[in-house]
């Protein structure tokens, strides 16, 4: 019923819709799960709304109302940035506009003049050059086996993507958990757990501004998850089977690691994207660029 | 590899059921001689002020002319000093802690201890 | 020199449930300088002494922490009691034995937990908490308080523990040795936590002995002190193994409160099997008069109680030396030029405690 | 012969100026004559495009001997100036390669140049278009930016001798050079202004006649005289090929192919790189920073190392293919890596910018050895949007020293306080260089799909995506010291001098709507000039076009947002200090009952991305590659 | 409809307690008795808090970071007093260096007695504190301002 | 049990310095320098421990004598030093590490050198 050249729009609306929602529950999930690891009860599933609806019912101190600015810049090109990608969009201007997203928290965070916060944003940013290769390899990937950068192409592409990028998807894995902000790599802030820079970026940001950072949040979920989806795109059955073993086995590193120092995930997420992902590109490469 | 020892562990445990008392709707842990707070039989209360004196936190009050028994609960730190000391062993430590409240006060008990020939019995415990 | 970041730690800060206060200078994230402060707990109690009778300073000696209350009131106590030159019975020798024992299961334990946390391993800690419960469980089922035992008291002990309950106790303990065995695998051995541990704080042997370092600080280094040698309460009559590792970095501070676990355990069954029947306490009449260093090994290292009496029931002087105090030099030695995720790690690994310290 | 006329005229008309600024003493007129100078320049390079556009490939013959007579005497005076100064200052390097390289001159003008006749000198295309806009706009604004820059410049630095006149008759000098470079069919004019090139910049750099301004401009000199060597080798090469002279026609030579093309191309990329300070000489242009900004301003936008890379994309097609061509794109690409992780360990601005552009040379040259179509559509996008961005950096961070006398970045905390105008500025010129919707990021991202069809595209990829990320850090975190907002700071702005706030309004400006247009520019200039070499031409899918537009009005209208906020005064609450209370002035309780200063560095990293260690692993690197690269060479010549 | 009440975040401040009661409150966080059943996370920010559970009798140097912990919770706020230190100073009341009790400094809102304070005990004092919670966001509401605009008024 | 009798040593505060070099190059550890008030005068005691056997050291001088810090000796001294100085006001000479006053700051200046408080028990709040 929706015309074919509207249908990109639509997806995107649907995205910036139930990505917040589907968002909200996964961390949900995820920290029910990570409860239970623990031996514990843990929260209800749906906590995560509330603890946002709680922060916009709170009052909204900021140290400089520029923050505010940079917040909502967060969320809006977090939201554009997944927007483009769940309409078929170009993986990389996807990236580049997540990478824009990124860039303004960290922003906000430098705003602020605070220690906690400034520490935070440097390691924010060690933590964007840590993945950031990874992810550009990954889109590379997608294009050598389905010969488009674009999301529509790759998904509606009938090979199974996964078995020519084994390494990509390790990769992927890995810098995933930088992403999701989970042990080992949650230098820049982290979600429970007590950190010597308290709360890393996002320290100075309270109430409503730290609501909005959670909603960026769960659409970044959502995104980083439909990327997986990617490799599994010519079976959805199995695509879903994917994305929650991933997720799981995220809850389960985090669950089982320490947090390491930014050298060390530096050199993870750089060995890992300079070996695997190469490695993987590079034989698919002398394969001759397999795919049809 | 102990990675794999943790890996173990916390499967192990999100399979089993979590250890967590499920307070309040399931009972508090307490055993029979822990220390709640104090409670006073006041028929039995010969003002004699030891509990007073030997309180280290001062949170008892004796008055011998208004024959009152007062303990400010929020001065008390359960310590036990009271209840070990007094000679007719009035006061007794109950397992209950005392609950939250959300303004000072005190607990002002009349002792309606009359000396012998008959001391008057009263069941009824503190407050 | 303008590259520099001067990042106030503390007195609020997530990783410091205790209020000390550092001012790090950094070179991103490289630590140049510690400038330490503290005194935010300091409430000046051994001046309380003149102002509670010694019999009553137990309460506050007890309050003199939550983690090792039970030993700070019996190391007062015993103090005392060498002043007086009272005969404290067998029986509660022992017990003071088995309490101090738990009490050192449980700020082990608790420390293992908090330890894990401020390298960001979350699970752990709420697994070191868990298994702490069990040590609880058993301080509040014979004294009566959780973290406040209050079972001290100058000739004795308040409360005795009957035979059943310690042979049920002795069957516990097995479970608790298991869960620690579990515990204690991954602490010393996932190579996560070596990255964060190993030859991060390192301080030499010579260091540690000299800069007065204390406890597991100094037997992480390789010092073997361990003032349980010196006999007191029933101590003399058990075998007290002193655990020591060589490396002095926070993974052997690590490995030797790990091992302890175990050794504690172990006293505990033996004081269990040789533990006479009898009172325990005797009466206390008097006051004391004279003085005397009472020294104890606490979980964190040697404690000392400095006592003079003037034959009145208030004391001269109490004077409390506790063992983080004595483990600050050494700390600022460990903390020179590390990096800033190390600090809390490093910090944590003299398991510093400031109630006591500051008092 | 309009074209023809405005071509002369570009070259010329600063040269006149040039002239007349040399004898000019007084303030205002200088100042007058560079501004109508400039305003001229850039009206005429406007002309240029609007007629030359859609004209294709112009090729003129001028009358050469005479030209060429006078050419090889200037350059000789040059030569035997050089010499004085380098045995003057006793660089026996320069001297050394001054005496190879006017040996080599006098030996070919006396036994070779004989039968030399080349008719096609001059000639002009899409691409000599887009490097004439460049130096005629952009350049023309920096040299009026520079008269009130050199005032104050003056007034702070007393220590250093007031030679205006020379240095703006210089500014000109190396425009008309600049022109006479991207307008010169015959290659042995292209030598001359080459050279010229070389010259102006070596005596812009020692400007400040300090020691160490001495010794850089000679670490310049030097290395740029190295790139003449081999430039003339090529020449020699090309006449001993052929002596008839008709390869030294630069429309020619890349008409023959490889087989005569590839030698000269690559001895001539050789220049190239020195001239755009590649990998193991890039040293000169970090030396360079010791000059007043408006010159590095110049250096790196517009003039010298634009003249590098315009010659090694002119080369592309001959490179596309070939492994010496692939060598060459190696040291771009590794210069682009490196020098992007160097500049992460520094604090100097200029330093941050010198390395900064390093890098995107480097990418441009990786791109033009790479040289496919797409490629060579990448690379010159690459020096438009570098040129612009880089101008708009160089100049703000030019005024910004003035105002508070340091180029530290630390002590630019605040500035969207203190100097809230340069800051957005400042910031929109950052923006420009890495992040999404602007040029720089719209040009790797078209590097990436381009590569990743190009042979051994998958090495200048993974290339691409560290050192890429390399960037978002170095330029993020100088980003958030001049957005901080810090208490107890007053605006210090000045206000006075309208030119100069004119050049940054328009370079601004030029950043965001070059941006809007480049879809524009491409379809009418870099397209049709892809296509007339190689037979196709590419541009980016329209859809992420019309995303990216959107993208950019988005950005543009989130600063409204703060209207929303601005309403409901909130008095702003400090910052979290872990319990300690702070003062307004930014002083804290710290330890040990001192009030401490808050105090917040950005990370350089230096032990990771020291600039010592990278740079020798830079140096050796690339010279290994060179020499690969000669190696083969050899073996294509004997 | 209130979130404020199903996701009370939490900042503990020791001001100079005997650590009994904090290590309460972490042991309520722990598996055995999971706080976070009922949303509770401890943030270890207090810009990001909205009940402080303080523990001691806040000595003289503690004066001051109290308050400011305190100033920097963003409204509405609660104040939980947790053991006998900090609801009145308990056994070190007559020390020299001690202020005796939170609401010394601070209002406090719920004084949770115990000494020390059992994790079940505090679990009690936070949840009436979040009656009290909802009583302040409610006033703030009728101020006639919506939420987020006063930030000044504690200061 | 039986506990080791404990040694305790008076020295004039002129022999403070040899005494402690003493035990220093005996290999002794510091284990605690702390203060008394007795009447108007003040007792300080340097214990140190080695292979726990324990020995003291006492000075004891008025209020206004400076004492000469053992840093130079015992590095870790100065954690004593200035408790000593804070809550006594004791001045020390020569500490490596100086807090001048900031280790502990006390509502009451040098509490300990304040006169004793014996309260009889029951004054009220
Ligand atoms: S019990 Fe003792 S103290 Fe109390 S009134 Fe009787 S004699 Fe006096
Ligand atoms: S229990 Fe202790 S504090 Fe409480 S009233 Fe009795 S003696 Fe006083
Ligand atoms: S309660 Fe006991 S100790 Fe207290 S006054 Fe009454 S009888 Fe005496
Ligand atoms: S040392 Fe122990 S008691 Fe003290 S704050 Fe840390 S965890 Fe709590
Ligand atoms: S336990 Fe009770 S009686 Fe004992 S000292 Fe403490 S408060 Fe006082
Ligand atoms: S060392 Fe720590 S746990 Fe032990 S008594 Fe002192 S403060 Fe408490
Ligand atoms: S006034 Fe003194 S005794 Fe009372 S609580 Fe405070 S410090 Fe303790
Ligand atoms: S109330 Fe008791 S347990 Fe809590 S801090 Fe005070 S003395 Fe310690």
């Amino acid at each position: 019923m929706i015309p074919e050249p509207l249908l990109p729009v639509f997806y995107g609306l649907v995205y910036v819709l139930l990505a917040p929602l589907l968002g909200g529950l996964i961390a949900g999930i995820d920290r029910k799960v990570t409860a239970r690891m623990q031996g514990r009860v843990g929260p209800p599933i749906l906590q995560p709304f509330y603890d946002v609806g709680k922060l916009f019912e709170k009052e909204n101190p900021v140290v400089t109302v520029t923050q505010n600015f940079y917040v909502l810049s967060y969320l809006v090109f977090m939201m554009v940035a997944g927007a483009l990608f769940f309409s078929g969009g170009d993986m990389l201007l996807v990236i580049f506009a997540f990478t824009l997203s990124h860039i303004f928290i960290v922003l906000g965070a430098y705003a602020s003049y605070s220690p906690y916060s400034h520490v935070g944003a440097e390691r924010e940013l060690l933590q964007i050059i840590a993945y950031e290769p990874m992810i550009i390899l990954t889109a590379v990937g997608m294009y050598m086996v389905t010969q488009s950068f674009f999301v529509s192409t790759i998904v509606a592409s009938s090979v199974p993507i996964i078995l020519y990028l084994p390494g990509i998807f390790v990769g992927y894995m890995i810098v995933l958990t930088i992403k999701l902000r989970k042990s080992p790599f949650d230098i820049s802030t982290s979600h429970h757990a007590h950190q010597e820079i308290v709360k890393g970026v996002t320290t100075d940001f309270a109430g409503p501004n730290l609501g909005k950072i959670e909603i960026a949040h769960w659409y970044e979920y959502v995104f980083l998850l439909g990327v997986i989806w990617l490799f599994f795109a010519w079976n959805p059955l199995l695509a879903v089977a994917a994305i929650l073993v991933v997720y799981f086995l995220e809850i389960l590193i985090d669950n089982t690691m320490s947090r390491v120092k930014w050298q060390l995930m530096l050199r993870t997420a750089w060995i890992t994207a300079g070996t695997l992902g190469i490695i993987n590109l590079g034989v698919l490469y002398y394969l001759g660029m397999v795919v049809p | 590899m102990a990675f794999f020892e943790m890996v173990r562990t916390a499967l192990r445990t999100v399979m089993q059921q979590p250890v967590t008392i499920l307070y309040p709707a399931q009972a508090a842990k307490k055993t029979p001689i822990s220390r709640g707070h104090v409670m006073i039989d006041e028929s039995r209360c010969i003002s004699c002020g030891t509990c007073q004196r030997k309180c280290p936190a001062q949170a008892i009050i004796i008055s011998k002319e208004a024959k009152t028994w007062q303990i400010d609960r929020l001065r008390c730190v359960v310590c036990n000093s009271c209840v070990d000391t007094c000679p007719v062993k009035c006061l007794f430590m109950d397992t209950q802690y005392t609950a939250p409240v959300t303004a000072r006060s005190v607990d002002l008990i009349a002792i309606t201890y009359v000396k012998p020939p008959k001391p008057e019995k009263k069941d009824e415990p503190a407050q | 020199m303008s590259k520099q970041i001067i990042v106030p730690f503390g007195p609020q800060h997530p990783v410091l449930p205790e209020p000390i206060h550092l001012d790090l200078v950094l070179e991103d994230e490289k630590v140049v300088d510690v400038i330490p402060s503290i005194g935010y707990i300091h409430r000046g109690f051994e001046k309380l002494v003149e102002k509670r009778e010694f019999t009553e300073y137990v309460y506050v000696a007890e309050r003199t922490c939550g983690i090792c209350s039970f030993i700070h009131g019996a190391t007062y106590c015993q103090g005392i009691e060498q002043i007086m030159k009272i005969e404290v019975p067998e029986r509660a020798q022992y017990l003071r034995v088995i309490w101090s024992e738990f009490s050192r299961l449980h700020s082990h334990l608790l420390w293992l937990g908090l330890f894990a946390d401020s390298f960001g391993f979350e699970n752990l800690f709420m697994g070191a908490w868990k298994t702490r419960e069990r040590v609880l469980d058993f301080m509040e089922e014979t004294t009566g308080g959780r973290v406040i035992q209050g079972t001290s008291k100058i000739g004795g002990v308040r409360r005795d523990i009957s035979s059943e309950r310690l042979d049920r106790m002795v069957k516990d303990l097995d479970v608790l040795d298991r869960e620690m065995k579990e515990l204690t695998t991954i602490f010393l051995h996932d190579d996560s936590i070596r990255h964060r541990l190993r030859n991060v704080g390192t301080i030499s042997r010579e260091d540690a002995y000299h800069l007065g370092a204390v406890g597991p600080t100094a037997r992480g280094s390789g010092v073997a002190v361990d003032l349980r040698k010196t006999g007191y309460g029933a101590y003399d009559r058990l075998n007290v193994p002193v655990v020591t590792d060589s490396c002095g970095d926070c993974l052997s501070r690590c490995t030797v409160r790990a091992k302890e676990l175990f050794t504690s355990t172990d006293l505990i069954r033996q004081a269990a099997r040789k533990i006479p029947d009898g009172p325990v306490d005797v009466k206390v009449t008097g006051a004391p008069d004279g003085e005397y260093f009472m020294r104890a090994e606490q979980p964190r290292g040697e404690l000392v109680h400095y006592l003079k009496g003037n034959g009145t029931k208030f004391l001269v002087r109490s004077r409390i030396r506790t063992p983080t105090l004595t483990n600050i030099p050494p700390l600022i030695k460990m903390l020179a030029g590390c990096d800033l995720a190390d600090v809390p790690v490093i910090v944590l690994s003299i398991d510093p405690c400031i109630s006591c310290t500051e008092r | 012969m309009q074209i023809l006329d405005l071509l002369l005229c570009l070259i010329l008309f600063p040269l006149v100026a040039a002239l007349f600024l040399l004898v000019v003493r007084r303030d205002s007129v200088r100042s007058l004559i560079v501004q109508f100078a400039a305003v001229a320049i850039g009206i005429v390079s406007l002309v240029l495009l609007i007629l030359g556009f859609d004209k294709g490939t112009l090729i003129y013959s001028v009358a050469s001997e005479p030209v060429s007579l006078v050419m090889f005497i200037i350059e000789i005076i040059l030569a035997v100036f050089i010499l004085y100064l380098g045995i003057k200052f006793r660089k026996s390097l320069t001297v050394l390669l001054i005496l190879l390289q006017a040996g080599m001159l006098v030996w070919f003008e006396t036994s070779l140049a004989g039968n030399l006749h080349i008719a096609n000198n001059l000639f002009v295309d899409q691409f000599s278009i887009i490097m004439a806009l460049i130096i005629g706009i952009i350049g023309s604004l920096i040299c009026v930016y520079a008269v009130g820059y050199m005032e104050t410049y003056h007034n702070r630095h007393k220590e250093v001798r007031d030679r205006r006149s020379i240095f703006f008759g210089i500014l000109f000098i190396f425009l008309a050079a600049m022109f006479g470079l991207v307008f010169s069919n015959n290659l042995l004019w292209v030598f001359f202004f080459w050279e010229i090139t070389t010259i102006c910049s070596f005596l812009l750099i020692g400007y400040a006649e300090t020691e160490e301004a001495t010794n850089n401009s000679f670490l310049a000199l030097s290395m740029n005289l190295l790139g003449g060597v081999a430039f003339m080798a090529a020449i020699i090469y090309l006449v001993l090929a052929d002596s008839s002279g008709i390869l030294l026609d630069l429309n020619h030579l890349l008409a023959t192919g490889k087989a005569f093309a590839l030698v000269p191309a690559v001895l001539i990329c050789f220049a190239g790189i020195t001239k755009a300070a590649l990998m193991p000489f890039s040293s000169w242009l970090v030396g360079a920073m010791v000059a007043p900004t408006p010159v590095s301003a110049l250096l790196h936008s517009s003039t010298m190392v634009k003249a590098g890379v315009y010659i090694i994309v002119r080369f592309a097609p001959v490179l596309s293919g070939t492994t010496e061509g692939l060598m060459i794109a190696l040291v771009g690409g590794m210069t682009f890596a490196l020098a992007s992780f160097m500049a992460i360990s520094q604090n100097n601005a200029k330093k941050v910018l010198a390395y900064s552009t390093i890098a995107n040379l480097g990418l441009i040259v990786a791109c033009a050895g790479v040289g496919t179509y797409n490629l060579m559509w990448v690379a010159i996008l690459l020096i438009i949007f570098h040129a612009i961005a880089k101008s708009l950096l160089f100049l703000c961070v030019g005024t910004v020293e003035n105002r508070i006398g340091s180029r530290n970045i630390e002590d630019m905390g605040g500035l969207i306080v203190r100097m809230p105008k340069i800051a957005i500025m400042m910031f929109i010129g950052m923006a420009g260089m890495f992040l999404a919707p602007f040029g720089m990021v719209i040009s790797k991202w078209a590097a990436i799909e381009a590569f990743i069809t190009a042979p051994f595209g998958l090495i200048f990829i993974a290339i691409l995506a560290f050192g890429g990320s390399a960037t978002v850090f170095f330029w993020s975190k100088w980003m958030g010291k001049i957005i901080s907002v810090m208490r107890d700071q007053n605006v210090i702005e000045d206000t006075v001098r309208k030119e100069k706030w004119a050049v940054l309004y328009i370079l601004t400006g030029l950043v965001v709507v070059v941006c809007l247009i480049f879809p524009l520019i491409s379809s009418v200039l870099i397209e049709p000039f892809v296509l007339n070499i190689y037979g196709h031409t590419t541009r980016l899918a329209q859809a992420n076009l019309t995303i990216m537009i959107m993208m950019l009005f988005l950005l543009m209208i989130m600063p409204f947002s703060m209207l929303l906020y601005g309403k409901r005064a909130q008095p702003p609450a400090l910052p979290y200090m872990g319990g300690r209370p702070m003062n307004d002035s930014m002083h804290f309780a710290g330890s040990i009952g001192i009030s401490r200063e808050l105090v917040l560095s950005n990370y350089y990293l230096e032990k990771t991305f020291g600039e010592e260690r990278l740079f020798m692993i830079g140096v050796s690197l690339c010279w290994g590659l060179l020499l690969i690269a000669g190696i083969l060479l050899l073996g294509v010549i004997l | 409809m209130t979130y404020l009440q199903k996701s009370p975040w939490i900042v503990h401040y020791n001001a100079s307690s005997c650590n009994g009661c904090d290590i309460e409150i972490l042991a309520a966080l722990t598996p055995v008795f999971d706080v976070e059943r009922f949303g509770i996370i401890n943030t270890g920010n207090p810009k990001h808090a909205d009940i402080l559970l303080c523990t001691g009798s806040v000595n003289e140097q503690n004066k001051v970071p109290l308050k400011n912990v305190y100033d920097q919770i963003p409204e509405p706020k609660v104040v939980v007093a947790i053991g006998i230190c900090a609801s009145s100073g308990g056994i070190f009341r007559e020390c020299y260096n001690v202020s005796g009790g939170i609401d010394k400094i601070i209002p406090v809102d719920v004084y949770v007695p115990g000494c020390a304070a059992r994790p079940e005990s505090i679990i009690d004092g936070v949840v009436t504190a979040l009656g009290i919670l909802e009583q302040k966001r409610l006033a703030m509401q009728t101020e006639g301002s919506p939420a987020g605009t006063k930030a000044g008024e504690a200061r | 049990m039986t506990m080791q009798p404990q040694v305790t040593t008076n020295i004039e505060v002129g022999q403070l310095i040899g005494s402690v070099e003493r035990f220093r190059n005996e290999g002794y550890r510091l284990v605690q320098i702390g203060c008394t008030k007795v009447g108007d005068l003040y007792e300080i005691n340097y214990s140190f421990d080695k292979d726990y056997h324990f020995e003291n050291i006492r000075i004891t001088i008025g209020g206004s004598t400076e004492v000469p810090s053992i840093s130079g000796m015992y590095w870790n001294s100065f954690i004593y030093e200035n408790e000593m100085h804070d809550l006594f006001g004791i001045q020390v000479r020569g500490m490596n590490i100086d807090f001048k006053g900031t280790l502990f700051r006390t509502a009451v200046k040098y509490p300990f050198s304040q006169p004793p408080v014996t309260v009889t028990k029951g004054d009220k709040p």
